[in-house]
């Protein structure tokens, strides 16, 4: 709850620092927000309390959603950071964008730890929203306008459907609390068609948020015409939060009902995988194969969700954390390169403009395609043999479409080490882009080994 | 309190449960069949309406009031979107003079 | 002791990145002698009574069974000593190159050699998976940069043939795993497989990843063209080290694990690694390009080691690990001729050359010897070896065992021709330097071992004989399990 | 029975005014009749005694939404635009894919069993204004005051989207 209030306050403080004029003013009170946010969530996974008490229990910070959420504001605090040279560029709003992001972070960060549907559904119209905005931040190019223009529609779509299922959730069991709801499942005869209805549009507004096959359409566009920073959070805040909430959802409100939905979100699953992977192979842009390989990495934490066992929470925190390190440092390496079509191409001869960024390009692609001792080998890993038991043919499905992945990844993996035919200008890295690349290499290759701390 | 009854006369809670989802149905089609982004989101506004009214049976028939007071937060939730989607057409209006969402496809390509 | 084996390579695969271009060449040699000296040690101090000797064993994630099991026996010291042995070689040989000063090739050889060498010590199922993983970037890496200009295909071909099998290991990985407390290779080992069919589905994971590294015949077809677009040391890594990766898999994993399964699978994969001899050396006759001649020649000889490792036999076992030193060591050495000849000329098409043997007498000397060495005449390491395969198999079904044995022929059919056109004949070529002494001391210390071990090939066979022993035990625990 | 006449007659306008909203050609009618629809609405509430929400209803969409939505067309001089002419497979589409989502839905509903409502005795009183406060500002404060996060997030983006640059004015 330290964290929330802070995030939010820093938000509100570099919304005001924007008067002053000086970019490096807001910069640094939403990077020392997020730090203190940080520091704060960090002290209570150790054992600390919070200071603020909550009288109001919808909100809850267990250990897991303190997790999450320390996930959450590393992503944003390393996002803001790089965005930080874009954002320079126009003074005029930069308040507004690290404020946006910040806010939005808040919302994530609500997503983890709501113990009842009021929370959640605020959270996630907090996290939204500003993304909606954010995607159009670009705001004299049409491509950008149409990115927000297309997730708004989507997303306040979706949140028609969801509510929609809220509703008829309600109807079945008369709550609002994911405990109550619960334990009014567990007691109700099982074919109960209301709560049917309210678990399949539940189900249906989820998948959108995520970009999960059938409803994964707007998400290349999305994430093509956003800005660069806004992708990268689409991509990792923006998931880590929808999966964080999705699973206490259906694990833990819907966990009785595990018959009805588990073989529809089966099926989906392998929909997912498939259209993400075979899309993903024509791709010549960063952006967009960014786009269809994020489908293709839903598809696999889906099967987190599918196999329910004792540790998917941790499954998932820890997919979900290795892959955002490795979607940030693509993004990096994207804003860094500044191409003007974004092409994958453009990365040829990365090595000898700058040897840091190819190597957290090469570790990012090799984790994405899960290589071992990378973590997302240990992400792919952890979530494959959790669902071995039970859903063997998933699995085996799952590691199909890593195979076929292979290919597209090692498109970008070959341009990266390839020399270039023109000679290109070094790129030169500013100090706090040069730490958060570091970052991003730590978090690729050392996450697995903090496991055994934890 | 001549209509606290409602629920005790012929009408049932099914009867409003029938109506949202017609609402909602009608909402779905409209998003689906319209082009002008505007009507898109109002649509949308008449999908959430649908969700309003069936908390709101909801709420009267289990005698809670937790259903009624997730409506205001719906309608808060409504008037953000509502705001923060007509800043996003009156800036796509200003770039390219339509709404209609037939003309943004360049991201296809 | 053991931790250096790890420690070494990382550290020489930095030093090296950061070192003037032209002291790389000197690193790196002192890097690759440094960790021979490491394994000599090892093996030294090595007592075969102890059996498995673990130098790490620890718990790592508790909760997900995965442990840091590292260790070793008689098997996997001689794969140890054959990786070491044949780094420094490998970089001597190219000493003369551009490539040996190269600080990228250099570090990425080290980079194999810590992923060679974590898949002979790893004693848990996850951390070979990941080394066996690991081998490929820095394989892939110095055939994209350094090898031939039209390598891509060939290289993504490569590269997803092993990614499908390696993938296939890993869901058999997972699979053994959801029955066993751990990792731990006897863990695993101690698997009750009760349920037939599910024992070969795991079995078939494992034979994929490596049938394809080995290559064995219907896998073998991104063999031929990675080996002829990969640069000299590529291939050199690739046949002389890597695809021992897959045969010692085949002795520590595949053979302990799945005896149950491979009683019903063992006759049709001996007959396709059989089929895989004769094919191989029967294209290799037709060969013109010497690189491609060697790469079938290598897919040949391969094939009888892997057909007779699944007679699990301990004489052929212990003949195989023999013969693996020896094609180690005969691959590496041909591959160096090749290159040789390539380097000077620029070709290295059999129609191109001939009266080689009149300009370079040296040179004519020590392909010649190694030609010999190839074909397994008396009094080289390859004769005891293939013949106690050739036995082996033989024992296990004569028919296979004769047809097997028409390689001994067509070895020498292939060989001798290559040698023939390349080195007598009419001379068409222009100017061909004899041997840099640095080529020359490497041809030199291959035969001698070669020549050693086919003298006295006993210090091989008895060294190994316990461990393979203690596999088939192994073996026939886990069968008795089963049942 | 005077009450369920009422409801037929309410939902049938409501069903009515609500297609209208969808299939009118003009705009600036697709609006008027979403105020109506949500009067309408707003009636429904009234019918199931909640009064409060009912006046908001009015309040917060038919006053305010609304009227933002009538002033952005008048501001972007939209209200000359005509229907949709979209291919008539798209039409069709969309009216196969809203008509299967109703007939799901209400087939579900055919054999739906609602749970009893264990009714306190104040139950008449749910949706009094009194009964309402109480809870918001008590039970329910924190989600109160998390919604300003998302008022303050909304303005903010809608200022950041709206407002011209000085690059365009130039």
């Amino acid at each position: 709850m330290d964290a929330l209030i802070i995030v939010f306050a820093s938000g509100l403080i570099s919304l005001f620092a924007a008067f002053s004029k000086k970019p490096i003013l807001v910069l640094s009170s939403a990077l020392g927000g997020l730090l203190l946010g940080i520091v704060s969530i960090i002290y209570q996974i150790t054992g600390g309390q919070s200071f603020v008490k909550l009288g109001y229990d919808g909100l809850e910070f267990t250990q897991a959603s303190l997790y999450y959420s320390l996930t959450i504001l590393v992503f944003a605090f390393l996002l803001i950071g790089i965005g930080y040279s874009r954002f320079k560029e126009s003074t005029e709003h930069i308040g507004e964008y690290i404020g946006l992001l910040l806010f939005s972070a808040t919302g994530a960060v609500i997503m983890t730890a709501f113990t009842d549907m009021f929370m959640f559904f605020l959270g996630l119209e907090i996290l939204s929203i500003p993304i909606y905005v954010m995607a159009g931040s670009n705001k004299h190019n049409a491509l950008s306008n149409e990115a927000s223009l297309k997730y708004f529609l989507m997303g306040s779509f979706a949140t028609g459907v969801l509510l929609f299922g809220v509703a008829w959730i309600y109807g079945a069991t008369g709550s609002f609390k994911v405990s109550e709801i619960a334990q009014a499942i567990f007691q109700m005869n099982i074919d109960n068609t209301m709560l049917f209805i309210g678990i399949l549009f539940i189900l249906a507004a989820f998948l959108f948020k995520v970009g999960a096959a059938p409803f994964h359409f707007w998400s290349p566009d999305v994430y093509d015409g956003a800005p660069h920073v806004v992708t990268g959070f689409m991509a990792s805040v923006v998931k880590i939060a929808a999966f964080s909430a999705f699973l206490k959802l259906f694990h833990e409100a819907f966990a009785m009902a595990h018959d009805f939905w588990v073989p529809a979100l089966s099926g989906l699953m392998i929909l997912t995988l498939f259209v993400g992977n075979l899309s993903a192979i024509r791709q010549t842009k960063l952006k967009r194969l960014l786009a269809y390989s994020s489908i293709t990495h839903v598809g696999y934490t889906l099967l987190v969700l599918i196999s329910g066992s004792m540790t998917s929470v941790f499954d998932m925190w820890f997919y979900m954390t290795g892959y955002g390190f490795s979607v940030i440092a693509l993004i990096a390496i994207g804003i860094s390169v500044n191409d003007e079509e974004d092409k994958i191409e453009a990365l040829k001869g990365l090595g000898k403009r700058n040897p840091l960024l190819a190597i957290a390009g090469v570790i990012a692609v090799l984790s994405l395609a899960g290589i071992p001792l990378t973590a997302g080998f240990f992400g792919k890993y952890l979530v494959l043999a959790d669902a071995w038991k039970e859903h063997s043919t998933l699995v085996i499905i799952a590691l199909v479409n890593s195979a076929i992945s292979i290919y597209y990844y090692l498109k970008v993996f070959g341009a990266i080490v390839s020399k270039s035919e023109t000679e290109q200008a070094p790129i030169k890295l500013s100090l706090l882009t040069t730490l958060i690349i570091v970052i991003t290499i730590i978090g690729m290759i050392g996450l697995p080994f903090i496991i055994p701390f934890l | 309190m001549l209509l606290a009854t409602l629920f005790e006369s012929g009408i049932s809670i099914k009867h409003y449960m029938l109506l949202a989802t017609v609402l909602f149905a009608i909402g779905v089609f409209g998003v689906l069949y319209r082009k002008n982004a505007i009507i898109l989101l109002m649509c949308i506004e008449l999908m959430l309406n649908a969700v309003n009214l069936l908390l709101v049976a909801f709420s009267t028939y289990f005698g809670k009031a937790d259903g009624q007071l997730f409506v205001f937060f719906i309608m808060v939730v409504a008037a953000a979107e509502a705001t923060v989607g007509l800043s996003i057409l009156v800036l796509l209006y200003r770039n390219a003079r339509t709404t209609d969402i037939r003309l943004f496809n360049k991201l296809k390509n | 002791m053991g931790h250096l084996l790890f420690i070494l390579p990382i550290c020489f695969a930095l030093i090296v990145l950061f070192v003037p271009k032209n002291a790389v060449r000197i690193v790196g040699l002192l890097g690759g002698l440094t960790t021979l000296v490491i394994t000599v040690g090892l093996i030294c101090t090595y007592n075969s009574a102890n059996g498995m000797h673990y130098f790490v064993k620890q718990d790592w994630i508790k909760g997900f069974g995965m442990t840091m099991h590292f260790g070793y026996d008689a098997i996997s010291l001689l794969l140890l000593l054959l990786t070491a042995g044949l780094i420094p070689l490998i970089l001597l040989s190219n000493y003369k190159n551009e490539l040996a000063s190269n600080r990228l090739f250099t570090s990425m050889v080290f980079f194999m050699q810590l992923g060679l060498t974590g898949v002979f010590v790893s004693l848990d199922g996850l951390w070979f998976y990941i080394f066996w993983e690991i081998t490929l970037i820095p394989i892939y890496l110095i055939a994209y940069w350094f090898g031939a200009p039209e390598r891509k295909a060939a290289l993504l071909k490569f590269f997803i043939y092993t990614f499908v099998g390696s993938i296939a290991m890993l869901a058999a990985i997972i699979g053994l795993k959801s029955m066993a407390p751990s990792f731990a290779y006897m863990d695993l080992v101690n698997v009750a497989l009760t349920d037939k069919t599910v024992a070969f589905w795991l079995m078939a994971g494992f034979f994929l990843a490596f049938a394809v590294k080995i290559p064995i015949f219907p896998f073998h077809t991104w063999q031929p063209d990675t080996y002829a677009k990969a640069p000299m040391a590529g291939t050199m890594l690739l046949s002389a080290i890597m695809l021992k990766m897959a045969l010692y898999g085949i002795i520590r994993w595949l053979l302990p694990l799945f005896p149950e399964a491979l009683e019903t699978a063992t006759y049709c994969i001996i007959v396709l690694a059989v089929i895989g001899v004769v094919y191989g050396a029967v294209i290799a006759i037709k060969q013109n390009d010497m690189k491609r001649l060697f790469a079938y020649a290598s897919l040949s000889h391969v094939g009888l080691i892997a057909a007779g490792l699944f007679t699990a036999t301990v004489d052929a076992i212990s003949a195989g690990v023999l013969q693996m030193i020896n094609h180690g060591l005969v691959a590496l050495g041909l591959f160096l001729a090749v290159d040789v000849i390539e380097r000077r000329l620029h070709t290295r098409s059999l129609s191109d050359l001939g009266g080689i043997a009149k300009q370079a007498p040296k040179f004519a000397f020590w392909f010649a010897a190694l030609a010999f060495a190839s074909v397994s005449v008396p009094f080289t390491s390859g004769f005891i070896g293939e013949f106690l395969l050739l036995k082996g198999i033989y024992n296990y079904d004569w028919i296979i065992g004769a047809v097997a044995g028409t390689t001994l022929i067509l070895g020498a059919v292939y060989t001798f021709r290559a040698y023939q056109l390349s080195m007598y004949g009419p001379v068409n070529t222009a100017e061909f330097a004899d041997l840099h002494w640095s080529e020359f001391v490497v041809f030199f210390i291959i035969m001698v071992i070669i020549v050693v071990l086919g003298v006295y090939p006993a210090a091989i066979i008895d060294f190994v004989k316990p461990s393979v022993t203690n596999l088939l035990e192994l073996s026939s625990i886990s069968t008795s399990l089963a049942k | 029975m005077s009450l369920d006449l009422v409801f037929y007659l309410l939902g049938g306008l409501t069903i009515g005014t609500a297609l209208m909203v969808v299939l009118s050609s003009h705009p600036m009618r697709s609006v008027l009749y979403l105020v109506l629809t949500f009067f309408l609405i707003s009636a429904n509430y009234v019918l199931m005694n909640a009064q409060f929400v009912a006046i908001v209803n009015i309040i917060v969409y038919a006053g305010a939404i609304m009227v933002l939505f009538l002033f952005v067309l008048m501001l972007l001089n939209l209200d000359k635009e005509n229907g949709p002419k979209g291919p008539i497979v798209m039409t069709i589409s969309a009216v196969v894919a809203a008509g299967s989502l109703l007939t799901v839905v209400v087939a579900a509903l055919r054999d739906a069993v609602i749970a009893q409502p264990v009714l306190p005795a104040n139950a008449a009183n749910a949706g009094l204004v009194e009964n309402l406060g109480q809870l918001l500002f008590t039970k329910y404060v924190l989600p109160f005051e998390v919604s300003s996060v998302l008022f303050i997030a909304a303005m903010v983006g809608a200022v950041l989207l709206a407002k011209r640059d000085k690059q365009i004015i130039d």
